[in-house]
């Protein structure tokens, strides 16, 4: 059996105005999470919103989950209010998560609150491997945040924003094309869906493995209702439709069609 | 503590479950993924993804909209066929005590009787036609809103069908007791609804439809009240049973429908919210039960005062 | 900071409204109680509580249930009648730059016919033809279903309206297409929808429908998407613009709504929780406008990419 | 206009394990108020439940207004996880409210969380005359509370439970037939419909006007939409179908029909 139940809430952090973490017990009954896994949670008893919301793990330990969630509509700033010690409905893990294997040098590149899985997977390889050597690339629409908790996990550690005038001024794409070919042994990368679908060509031609974490909109988040889709080269229609929430939300880039 | 003394069986007409709560078909898969949150041996029947001849890849584009305690989904009978379902999926659910309902779905009526043959065949407990599908371009919805094409279509499958026979209604009708008289006298054994109401959202943003298909069909909370009217209605009108759904995420709802007449019911949105609904509500009605000394499920249902 | 060279102002063929918010018949009264609220030279039109010719006491028992974001009512045209209607309500409301809809209700055809020849002299700006009222013996919903009652009530009330006539269809259809096409045919100016979907609920406690007469009628955010499909429908078929109704409780509904084709918007069930909605409604779809760069609604009319 | 909009929790008290206060700023706008009235209260800012819920003014004074309210469903459980601070929107006041004139011996019936607006309305008589004299009768299905808010509040105090065993046990007719008859100018009553429909023909037996606080089910609670109604006696119809919300709540026991 899997977990589905409340779970207490620890500690709560404000990033910026928009940002903030959750950190809850973990339930003994997990016994193993990877980087890159999301929950889905519940975030009003009252009903409304009726659907649970897939939310990364940001970070966790053996006692504990964190995560990192953007206020975004209704769901998200629910989330907000719960105050430590409350009780949260949280359902995971689950997807497929990262697939990371004692990589020496990697890529990885966040956008948004996709930085969020990015964090937690570094802070996996790191504690596995101190000696990985990781080049970061962050990208942000305004300010930054977690900057230094990126310095300490990265290598080198590059960051865009595309209002921000105290950083590099754009996209990530712009600090990507200047390490491309670089001899990494894996790209993991995790942002919105325009992110995503400008770095994979350019990654794919430069035949760099990346790994992207992707987002859809879910229902049960375990793989039931097939409302979560994937469009994955090859398969009995040309193509065939993963589903993102148990097949990913990890794809390889040289898998994935991005349609319009 | 369950089924202490009290009779929780069902007889939907020659299918008979352990107890009255199923899953609908479309929100359950093949029972797999749930298996990991909860105990099948506690569902009364799974009603599987709607099923196709051959497999289909489903829509594309965004499949869901969340909207005020409902969804809209557009998922347009993704499967992997009769023939798959049957080498991969029967074998799994047999190792439960619940009952398997195939979905089956045809682009036409050869289709619907060719699918009903094959499945006669074989180790599944009933046949849900699905005439009611907003989802597709041929068939579904247009089968299950046109009374002559109802007719046919239930008439022509059930004589391919050699097993116990649900037909699934669409809500999108402006008579639901005239399609299900005609569904009854065709020889269905049981009669299933609602199916989802054809509904729409727009993207304000993009300024287009949200969904490729434009509209997609309405389930959850949000629709309960029409679903609870269609099922009255329609156990008003007909012998045979009917399997309610439409809407029930608790024990309320369940004893609602119950009360309005449905022989069994089945739970599909609700169980994205909480996996463990079904168990939930079994629960529920057990207590409910108690409370209201009936020790037989069948005498709680239509016992409207 | 309202109207900044924006401009809002509709036309409904004939029927021109200085902005496209109006409120839905029976969830505003004669417009008194909300103006302690909200000032309503805000609101474009308002569509009175239905009227009969006879004063009408309403619907004995209990006449609402709450439902999952959305509600069940059973009020069975409580009204003063028309010419209390006319004596009293119409001066009041005449004090304000709102466009008064006079929604009317017959037992049969010929009330229908009498209460449009009453009316037709009267200071109102609008008829609206409710042949869609789920919560009456006689009329309503019998009426609104079936084309060929459809067809004869408004090719003859059309006779006896001398003024703009808008006819209000009801959801609970196979086909709305076809019912408006009729209504257009038929000379209607202006079609207005959707009144609300029929629906049930069951007291668990009492083991009975809530609603002496069973079915009441369902509005609110859950019926959005069922109206919004309807509305894109019906404005895809017909040329004479669309009154768009069902759930709106915001600006982005509202701005759906526009973009799938209606002209012009009625606010009901939404007033409850918020008494300003409307206004706040407005004010969103300024912003939307300047966001998107229209200086005139009837842009952003059915304005789909 | 009327007011209708946020105002904050200035304090809030558990009575019980069911029952609690919330008071509230008493926004400037509110001229008067009248014991009896209610106010409609959106229970949450997320839609669910749609609805206002009517809860009657439990006291107030120049600066505050209290609410006294029973943990029954999802909206009051919400009202419940309001803290001092939050900010809460609130419509009103609604109704008629009771009517009061300079009586000076009053009897008032309350039951369960009915006894809210009865103390309410002992709170303002005793302001405006202190040599009022009040007879009271509290019935409560198991536990009393506010039984010394009461006391305070009344000459004579009755109290009945139908589990309670410290008090006698029953409904508020068995005290009240003792005492029928008394000399009161008016009686005021508030409590469950069944209670009401039980009081009334006693009172109306012996010509003793009473003033009933009644309950419906409401949406607009402003009068405008004709879902609440109470039977009234004459009529265009034989009868006539009145507002809860706006012509009541509060109706004269003589006028009132009370259906099964
Ligand atoms: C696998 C997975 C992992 C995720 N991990 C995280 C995570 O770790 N942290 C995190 O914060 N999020 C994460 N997300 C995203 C998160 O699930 C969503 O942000 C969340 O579901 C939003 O819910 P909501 O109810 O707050 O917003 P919703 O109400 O669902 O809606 C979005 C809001 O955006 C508005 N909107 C939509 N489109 C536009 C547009 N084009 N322009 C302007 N406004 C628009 C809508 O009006 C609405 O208010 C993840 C998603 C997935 C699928
Ligand atoms: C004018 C007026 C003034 C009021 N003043 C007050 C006040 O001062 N204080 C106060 O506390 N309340 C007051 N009320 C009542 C209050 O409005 C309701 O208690 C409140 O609306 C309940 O909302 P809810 O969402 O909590 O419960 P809801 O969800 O609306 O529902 C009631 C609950 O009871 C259950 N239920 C219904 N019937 C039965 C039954 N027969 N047996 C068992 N369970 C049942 C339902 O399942 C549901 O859970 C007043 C009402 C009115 C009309
Ligand atoms: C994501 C999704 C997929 C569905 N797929 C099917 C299907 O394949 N066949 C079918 O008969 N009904 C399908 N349905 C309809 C449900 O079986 C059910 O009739 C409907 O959702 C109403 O019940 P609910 O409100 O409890 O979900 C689907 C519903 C959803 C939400
Ligand atoms: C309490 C109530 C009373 C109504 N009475 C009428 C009526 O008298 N005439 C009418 O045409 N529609 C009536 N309606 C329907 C509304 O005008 C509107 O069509 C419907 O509620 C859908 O809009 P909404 O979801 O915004 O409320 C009533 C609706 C409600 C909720
Ligand atoms: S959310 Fe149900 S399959 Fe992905
Ligand atoms: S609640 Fe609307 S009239 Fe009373």
């Amino acid at each position: 059996m899997k977990f589905q139940g409340l779970v207490r809430i620890i500690s709560k952090k404000e990033i910026n105005n928009e940002v903030f973490t959750l950190c809850v017990e973990r339930p003994k009954a997990i016994e193993s999470i990877k980087a890159g896994q999301f929950f889905n949670i519940k975030t009003s008893a009252y009903g409304s919103p009726m659907l649970r919301r897939p939310i990364s793990v940001s970070s966790y330990d053996e006692d504990s989950i964190e995560f990192t969630i953007k206020v975004i509509g209704d769901g998200t700033k629910q989330l907000h209010q719960y105050e430590v010690n409350e009780k949260i409905d949280i359902m995971g893990p689950l997807g497929n998560g990262f697939e990371y294997s004692n990589e020496q040098e990697i890529l990885v590149i966040g956008g948004g609150i996709g930085i969020a899985p990015v964090k937690g997977l570094l802070e996996v390889l790191k504690r596995e491997n101190p000696n990985i050597k990781v080049t970061t690339i962050l990208g942000f629409k305004d300010e930054p945040y977690l900057e230094e908790t990126f310095k300490a996990l990265s290598d080198t550690l590059k960051i865009v924003s595309e209002t921000d005038s105290r950083y590099q001024k754009g996209f990530v794409t712009e600090p990507l094309k200047t390490i491309i070919g670089k001899p990494f042994q894996m790209t993991y990368a995790c942002g919105p869906t325009p992110m995503l679908k400008a770095i994979t060509p350019v990654l794919n031609a430069a035949e760099m493995p990346v790994q992207l974490l992707m987002e859809e909109k879910m229902a049960c988040g375990i793989g039931a209702c097939l409302v979560c889709t994937c469009k994955i080269k090859e398969g009995d229609f040309g193509y065939k439709h993963q589903r993102m929430c148990k097949d990913g939300p990890m794809f390889y880039g040289s898998e994935v069609i991005f349609d319009a | 503590m369950h089924n202490q003394s009290l009779k929780l069986g069902v007889d939907l007409n020659g299918l008979t479950l352990h107890n009255p709560i199923t899953v609908a078909s479309g929100t359950f898969g093949f029972g797999r993924e749930y298996s990991e949150y909860i105990d099948l041996n506690q569902i009364g029947a799974i009603s599987v993804k709607g099923l196709t001849l051959e497999p289909r890849s489903g829509n594309e584009g965004i499949r869901i909209v969340e909207t005020s305690m409902g969804m809209l989904n557009s998922v347009g009978l993704q499967n992997p066929g009769v023939h798959a379902f049957i080498k991969k999926e029967i074998p799994f659910l047999r190792q439960y005590q619940t009952k398997i309902i195939a979905n089956i779905n045809g682009n036409n009526i050869e289709e619907y009787c060719e699918m009903a043959q094959i499945l006669s065949n074989e180790d599944v407990d009933s046949l849900e036609l699905n005439i009611s599908c907003p989802n597709v371009k041929n068939g579904g919805l247009a089968f299950g809103t046109n009374p002559e094409v109802v007719k046919e279509v239930v008439s022509k499958v059930r004589k391919h069908a050699k097993k116990h026979l649900i037909v699934k209604l669409s809500p999108n009708v402006t008579d639901i007791k005239a399609i299900a008289k005609i569904v009854e006298e065709e020889g269905a054994d049981c009669i299933a609804l609602i199916n989802t109401l054809s509904g729409m959202a727009i993207d304000i943003y993009k300024r287009k439809p949200v969904l490729n298909r434009i509209s997609g069909g309405l389930s959850g909370p949000a629709v309960k009240p029409v679903a609870l009217r269609m099922v009255y209605e329609v156990a008003q009108t007909v012998k045979i049973p009917v399997l309610g759904m439409g809407g029930i995420s608790n024990t309320t709802d369940a004893v609602e429908f119950l009360l309005a007449g449905a022989t069994a019911l089945a739970i599909g949105t609700a169980n994205f919210a909480n996996p463990k609904v079904t168990a939930e509500i079994l629960n529920g009605i057990e207590t409910y039960m108690r409370t209201y000394q009936y020790d037989d499920i069948n005498q709680l249902i239509g016992d409207l005062r």
